[in-house]
């Protein structure tokens, strides 16, 4: 019941025969309640409030120490990138998924619908003929979703970003969430950042 | 022994449940407790809880067990670091999909988009009613069990196609008229290899026909059928060399591209779903089904639930071969897969029925009974 | 070079001037080429043609256009399997509305290579099938790789940041 | 030179033996061979830069190869040595990417400020041309290659978290060029000189001394100079070649040379 | 079903790059292809121009990223003959060497995309776990992975490390089997045969009109290899063959591919018995500083301009891994190069794309595009 001000308990009934003033007309007074139509007054206003409150108190403590950790414990093991090479970064990406490093370890498969991701790795240069695609693709990943700006292309342009085809970072398009600097990062460089990744999640509240 | 099945175990405890109550309670007031009609009800509900926690169970693990397989064909170690040794992988996964936003594509069409998977999910399910794993592990004594599980089984074009259509995707759509062409071009040599295991078996009983394995089993003297029937099921579950419709190469995810979250979670659990039956039944038809080999002391035989673990043991072993060659061979043309269906598949399933006919009339089928460490 | 080769240029340099009375300028050395060939535009077709079916260079490697400011140049690389060896086909353009005629109906090869010389250093190459962006979107202005198109200033660094 | 032709004749290769026979008992030899080791590197918990693995990588045939020495050296992150940076701006100078900006960290005297590297690894491609341009060996590059962070401005490395990497003693790229043999050197046109020792000041390796050079004789009729001129003289075996005095000269009177 | 057209790319499975291939198709045919190309398009050229000549190294090595080193002796050949400087020996042996380890990796790659595209899903794997015993390699002396940075005007920075001879020879061989093991995996698989047999044939004839170059003209019989016909760096003393298959087809390009796999380790071989009896320098002596200095002394555009360089022009070409590639560089005095002009074999072998994919199925567009082996960084540039 902690804040809720809206409870209202019943006026007190005014004693029955209380001596009016002199000079004045008696009042007219109200007819007792009965015990039961108080009582599910009562009940009519407090049960709902406490139900509510108790309710989002349960909801607030699972979702603390329930449902959240379970929710971000499987979203950090089970990370699908979508399956897409836009450069040089890209081949370090599908080394990242080859057998020496074998990203499934983590749970990360690539997927090639955005559909069924949640996660986009920029791996290269997106030039301005590129950018709305990249961006269209962005929306089409249901929530939650992150990027990853793999590389120094995708961070800000890298050795291009002087050329007049190219994004000077990728975060001028999506929100990113994790840089990965390197040119092009080795697959642990990107393993390494897909597990900064894992940890923001694990500490994410939503 | 063959009386007592899952369903009548699930019946006898809501049976025991309600009677044990009705006893204690008034009479006059809770006599709808034991209505027949109440029990039956409960009860299947009851046996479908049982059916979905172990098909679900069964299904996650056999995802983690292609994964990890596929991991060492690969040269790699798979999912490990989630739960030991990546047990928990799948878990995650299903979990997150859970948790992801569903949606519906702008132009796609409701109804189907919805249903489709639901229902795919629904008739994958089914099966498991049907499909006994083990002594008594189905729904009742079922005659047709065997018919009615291909039956089932064959729906899955009608929805795959649903939600192909319904995605408003080009990909979908080709994706699920390829499958559509390939299931309906593999549900024949299906049944016609299963036409040579009922010849020699002479019931479309699944308890019986296992029943009928234990000196032999029939893929030995029914080796074409074998062939035929997991050929068949290879294409009928989509995985490579036929995985067609899901072409990763061509057509991005195949009919469920536009499909996440929940929805695909389905897709997915279908899929592997339809894997498990499949290699159910490529075990119950011909390779012995629970039954164990006579070497077995029979001090393990006896063991509760020893017949299920030997199931199980067989349908992950035929799964594993599944996995082999989905690791070693590239997946064929839409109109190679056709014409490996029509033209050599048909006709190769007649052979086994003609030889499987040849072999009853032969009378010589009891011989190989007396083979050493092959069933029974 | 080798003498053959030496040879071959000059026995070029006398077939092409004699069908080619004014329009062909001369044959230059160029090292570890046969030469070449400058040529005045208006003969472009015909001289594609010749090199193409007399001397039997049949395959264009590349197409390439630079600006010299001033002028443009455009320069056809092409390579000769009986002779073994390039040959350069150069023709100076002048920098207001410089075309050319194509070389499609010659080397089919040369359209994506044409489509590209367009965009980017603005040589228009007349009667070619497909002329559009390539490579750059669809209804860029600029021609990036003329002399006078700049490229962006290296930014400052956008993060001031010292961490110690 | 034997120039016989090998001619691969799709038409000439027979066609397999028992469908996909080959295959899968090629993949099931590698499965077989993987159950025992395969070739993933557990990354985090496992390095390539490991000793083990610096002496041989077991992949999956059980056959160890030996690509160690694999690091020795490989380019990341940079390590400064704060201590024996110069200013001498050659790494600025030689970035393709404009990545490095020199920054005035303490220690220098007020008027020559001491300016070191600050490096943005959001735009360094790692090509190496700084540590290979740095005269004094104190900027080079180590084996760490690990660069995840949250926030953009993270990625710039001041000098002070250079030298920290520095102190981290991580391996080091251990190649250092040989200055090339005849190198360019300082030349000074003189007519032009002024005098102003902005070039000396400058010089971060002090190798430029203001030397009294004797005017020529004033002609007749002129006034002889009151003040002594003083010229640049280079010591060309301390000088880094920085350029340092070229771009300060307010007359452009130094250039690249050869001595006559 | 009427027909379509499908955009499949800039984000598809089959394009392994930044393309888009626009298909019409009637059910399952094609009937029209119109590729798209330029999503990556990084202005390489016109960076380059503002860029001193070992400085456009680190973006040769980002023009095609699975042939960094290609790409780099290819601009270092233009600049030199530009710069009028010839390289030592040993360097040139050095290229040689680095150049068919790059082969190796970019046709090892090629193998591990291809096989995916056809569906084979376990030889991606092998593919990239072989690649990356390349790449170890690569890295042992140039110090990266992919972006090497290695070769300069003049030579190439740094000798080969001690213990890195013995290093290549283990690799070689090991490579060698898993050639044999590659295929098994797919020649001797009847559904591979079966699938690309007789699958975007390109005849000769077109091939040189369409100006095919590299494993796809080889496939379809013209015997043409810029390292035999005009011999560069030291691949007029080494021995080899030209891989030539006459089926024109998917199976051919793959064949011609594995044969050229297996005759660069043969050079590797001869390069290594050669490097290991000559020591020698790796880097010319006696440059101008500008040209050929190990490190990049820009100063300020003007202070080098006061003398007077020889101007210059140069044409390279070699034999990329994916066919014949083309620099154009002219120097016009400056310490920039003026204008540098790449011509990439993908360039031309995309844009033949209708010839060889209309009339196949679509079905079919992945084992053809796969076979062509496109990197797109080096087509838009």
């Amino acid at each position: 019941m902690t804040g809720t001000s809206t409870t209202v308990v019943p006026k007190p009934r005014p004693p029955i025969e209380a001596a009016a003033p002199a000079g004045e007309l008696p009042m007219v007074t109200q007819p007792a309640l009965p015990f039961f139509e108080i009582e599910t007054l009562r009940a009519e206003q407090f049960i709902p409030n406490a139900k509510e409150a108790l309710g989002s108190m349960i909801a607030e403590q699972a979702q603390d120490k329930l449902i959240r950790p379970v929710f971000n414990w499987a979203g950090r093991n089970s990370l699908f990138p979508l399956h897409w090479g836009l450069a040089c970064c890209a081949i370090e990406f599908a080394a990242a998924f080859g057998a020496r490093w074998d990203a499934e370890r983590f749970g990360v498969v690539p997927r090639s619908s955005p559909r069924q991701c949640d996660l986009l790795i920029v791996n290269g240069t997106v030039t301005w003929k590129v950018a709305h695609k990249l961006i269209t693709l962005y929306e089409q990943m249901p929530e939650p979703k992150w990027v990853i700006a793999m590389g120094n292309c995708a961070t800000g342009g890298g050795p291009f970003r002087t050329a007049y085809s190219v994004v000077p970072g990728v975060d001028k398009l999506v929100p990113v969430d994790v840089y990965i600097a390197g040119c092009p990062p080795r697959p642990e460089a990107l393993l390494d950042g897909i597990l900064l990744l894992e940890r923001l999640i694990q500490e994410r509240r939503e | 022994m063959s009386t007592v099945t899952l369903y009548s175990v699930a019946n006898g405890l809501i049976v025991a449940i309600l009677t044990g109550l009705y006893s204690v309670l008034p009479h006059a007031y809770f006599g709808w407790l034991v209505n027949p009609d109440l029990i039956l009800v409960l009860s299947v509900l009851v046996f479908g809880a049982i059916l979905l926690a172990a098909s679900m169970i069964n299904t996650i693990m056999l995802i983690w067990y292609e994964r990890k397989l596929l991991g060492r064909f690969m040269d790699r170690r798979g999912a490990m670091h989630v739960g030991y040794a990546g047990l928990l992988q799948n878990f995650a996964d299903g979990i997150k999909l859970f948790r992801k936003n569903t949606y519906k594509p702008r132009d796609a069409d409701g109804l189907g988009f919805y249903a489709a998977p639901t229902a795919y999910m629904v008739t994958s399910v089914m099966i498991f009613a049907i499909l006994p794993a083990s002594w008594g592990w189905t729904a009742g004594p079922l005659p047709l069990s065997l018919l009615l599980a291909l039956v089932v089984f064959s729906f899955a074009p009608l929805f795959i196609f649903l939600s192909a259509w319904s995605q408003a995707n080009k990909y979908s759509l080709i994706g699920g008229m390829r499958s559509a062409a390939q299931m309906i071009a593999y549900e024949v040599p299906i049944l016609l290899a299963v036409v040579a295991v009922v010849i020699v078996s002479g019931t479309f009983d699944l308890t019986t026909i296992v029943t009928m394995q234990t000196n032999y089993w029939f893929g030995i003297p029914l080796f074409v059928a074998l062939i035929v029937f997991v050929t068949g099921m290879l294409a009928e579950m989509e995985r490579i060399p036929f995985d067609l419709p899901e072409a990763e190469a061509e057509l991005v995810e195949g009919w469920n591209t536009e499909y996440g979250g929940m929805l695909f979670a389905f897709f997915m659990l279908s899929d592997y779903l339809r894997a498990l039956i499949g290699s159910f039944l490529v075990v119950l038809l011909f390779l012995g089904g629970w039954t164990m080999p006579g070497w077995v002391p029979s001090s393990l035989t006896a063991l509760p639930l020893a017949a299920l673990f030997w199931f199980l043991l067989k349908t992950y072993i035929v799964f594993g071969v599944f996995v082999w060659v989905r690791a070693s061979l590239p997946r064929v043309r839409t109109d190679q897969l056709l014409r490996i269906g029509w033209m050599r598949m048909v006709p190769l399933s007649l052979l086994a029925i003609v030889l499987a006919a040849l072999l009853v009339l032969a009378k010589c089928l009891p011989v190989l009974g007396c083979l050493p460490g092959v069933g029974g | 070079m080798e003498a053959s080769a030496r040879l071959f240029q000059r026995d070029l340099m006398g077939k092409l001037s004699k069908r080619f009375p004014t329009g062909f300028l001369g044959l230059d050395p160029f090292p570890g080429t046969f030469g070449r060939i400058r040529f005045d535009p208006a003969i472009a077709l015909e001289l594609f043609r010749e090199i193409r079916d007399v001397h039997a260079f049949e395959h264009l490697a590349m197409v390439a256009g630079i600006d010299w400011v001033e002028r443009r140049e455009v320069l056809y690389t092409v390579w000769s399997d009986v002779h073994r060896g390039y040959l350069l086909l150069s023709a100076m353009l002048p920098a207001e509305r410089p075309h050319i005629e194509t070389a499609t109906t010659v080397w089919p090869s040369a359209n994506w290579h044409e489509r590209e010389t367009w965009e980017l250093v603005d040589i228009t190459f007349d009667h070619h099938p497909d002329l559009r962006n390539l490579l750059l979107p669809t209804g860029y202005q600029f021609h990036p790789l003329l002399r006078s198109f700049k490229l962006h200033e290296p930014e400052e660094l956008e993060v001031k940041v010292r961490h110690v | 030179m034997a120039t016989e032709e090998t001619a691969v004749r799709s038409g000439k290769t027979e066609l397999p033996l028992l469908w996909v026979a080959k295959p899968l008992a090629t993949a099931a030899r590698q499965f077989g061979r993987s159950l025992v080791r395969p070739s993933t590197i557990v990354y985090p918990f496992e390095r390539l830069e490991d000793p083990k693995f610096r002496t041989e990588v077991h992949v999956a045939s059980g056959k160890p190869i030996g690509v160690g020495a694999v690091w020795d050296n490989y380019r990341g992150v940079h390590a400064l040595n704060l201590e024996t940076c110069i200013s001498c701006n050659l790494c600025a100078f030689s970035c393709p990417d404009i990545c490095i900006e020199m920054v005035t960290v303490p220690g220098g005297d007020p008027k020559h400020p001491k300016k070191c590297p600050q490096i943005d690894y959001g735009k360094c491609s790692y090509c190496g041309f700084c540590s290979d341009a740095c005269p004094e060996g104190c900027l080079t590059m180590t084996t760490r290659y690990e660069l995840s962070v949250t926030k953009r401005s993270e990625m710039v490395y001041s000098p002070e978290r250079l030298y920290g990497v520095y102190k981290e003693k991580l391996p080091m790229n251990p190649i250092r060029l040989e200055r090339p043999k005849n190198e360019d050197s300082i030349l000074l046109d003189a007519p032009l000189c002024i005098g102003c020792n902005a070039c000396a000041r400058d010089c971060p390796t002090n190798c430029i001394t203001m030397l009294d050079i004797p005017k020529a004789a004033p002609k007749p009729g002129e006034k002889p100079a009151k003040r002594i001129w003083k010229e640049p003289v280079v010591n060309d075996s301390d000088c880094v070649r920085c350029g340092t005095c070229i771009s300060v000269c307010p007359k452009e009177c130094l250039f690249w040379g050869t001595h006559p | 079903m009427s027909e379509m057209w499908i955009n499949m790319g800039p984000q598809h499975p089959m394009t392994h790059g930044l393309w888009n291939l626009r298909v019409r198709i009637d059910g399952e045919l094609v009937l029209e292809v119109d590729p798209e190309m330029g999503y990556l398009h990084r202005g390489i050229e016109k960076i380059s121009e503002d860029r001193h000549y070992n400085e456009v190294i680190t973006l040769m090595d980002r023009t095609c990223y699975v042939a960094g080193m290609a790409w780099e002796n290819l601009f270092i050949l233009g600049a030199e003959q530009a710069l009028h400087v010839e390289p030592p020996e040993r360097a040139k042996w050095i290229r040689t060497l680095s150049e068919e380890f790059q082969r190796i990796g970019s046709h090892v790659m090629w193998y591990a995309a291809f096989v995916q595209d056809i569906g084979l899903m376990a030889p991606f794997l092998y593919g990239m776990r072989d690649r990356d015993l390349v790449l170890d390699l690569f890295q042992s002396y140039t110090g990266a992975r992919m972006t090497y940075e290695y070769n300069r005007v003049g030579g190439v920075r740094n000798d080969l490390p001690p213990g890195f001879i013995d290093r290549a020879r283990k690799v070689c061989d090991w490579l060698l089997d898993r050639f044999q093991e590659y295929d098994d995996l797919c020649l001797g698989s009847d559904i591979f045969r079966k699938r690309c047999d007789g699958l975007g044939v390109l005849k000769a004839a077109d091939c040189v009109r369409a100006g095919i170059t590299g494993p796809m003209l080889r496939s379809a019989g013209v015997k043409r290899d810029v390292r035999k016909d005009r011999p560069y760096n030291a691949y007029d003393q080494v021995e080899f063959d030209v891989a030539v298959a006459d089926g024109a087809d998917v199976t051919a390009r793959y064949l011609v591919r594995m044969e050229e796999l297996r005759q660069s380790v043969r050079i590797i071989r001869q390069c290594l018995d050669w490097l290991e009896r000559n020591p020698g320098p790796a880097m010319a002596e006696n440059l101008p500083r500008w040209m050929g200095a190990p490190y990049a002394p820009v100063g300020k555009e003007g202070y080098l301009l006061k003398r007077n360089y020889p101007k210059g022009v140069g044409l390279s070409a070699i034999e990329e891994p994916h066919g014949e590639a083309l620099a154009y560089v002219v120097n016009e005095g400056g310490e920039h190069p003026y204008r540098v002009k790449l011509k990439s074999p993908i360039f031309t072998n995309l844009s033949a794309a209708k010839h060889y994919l209309v009339g196949y199925r679509v079905a079919d567009i992945p084992p053809i595009m796969g076979s062509v082996d496109v990197c797109v960084g080096e087509v838009d540039r």
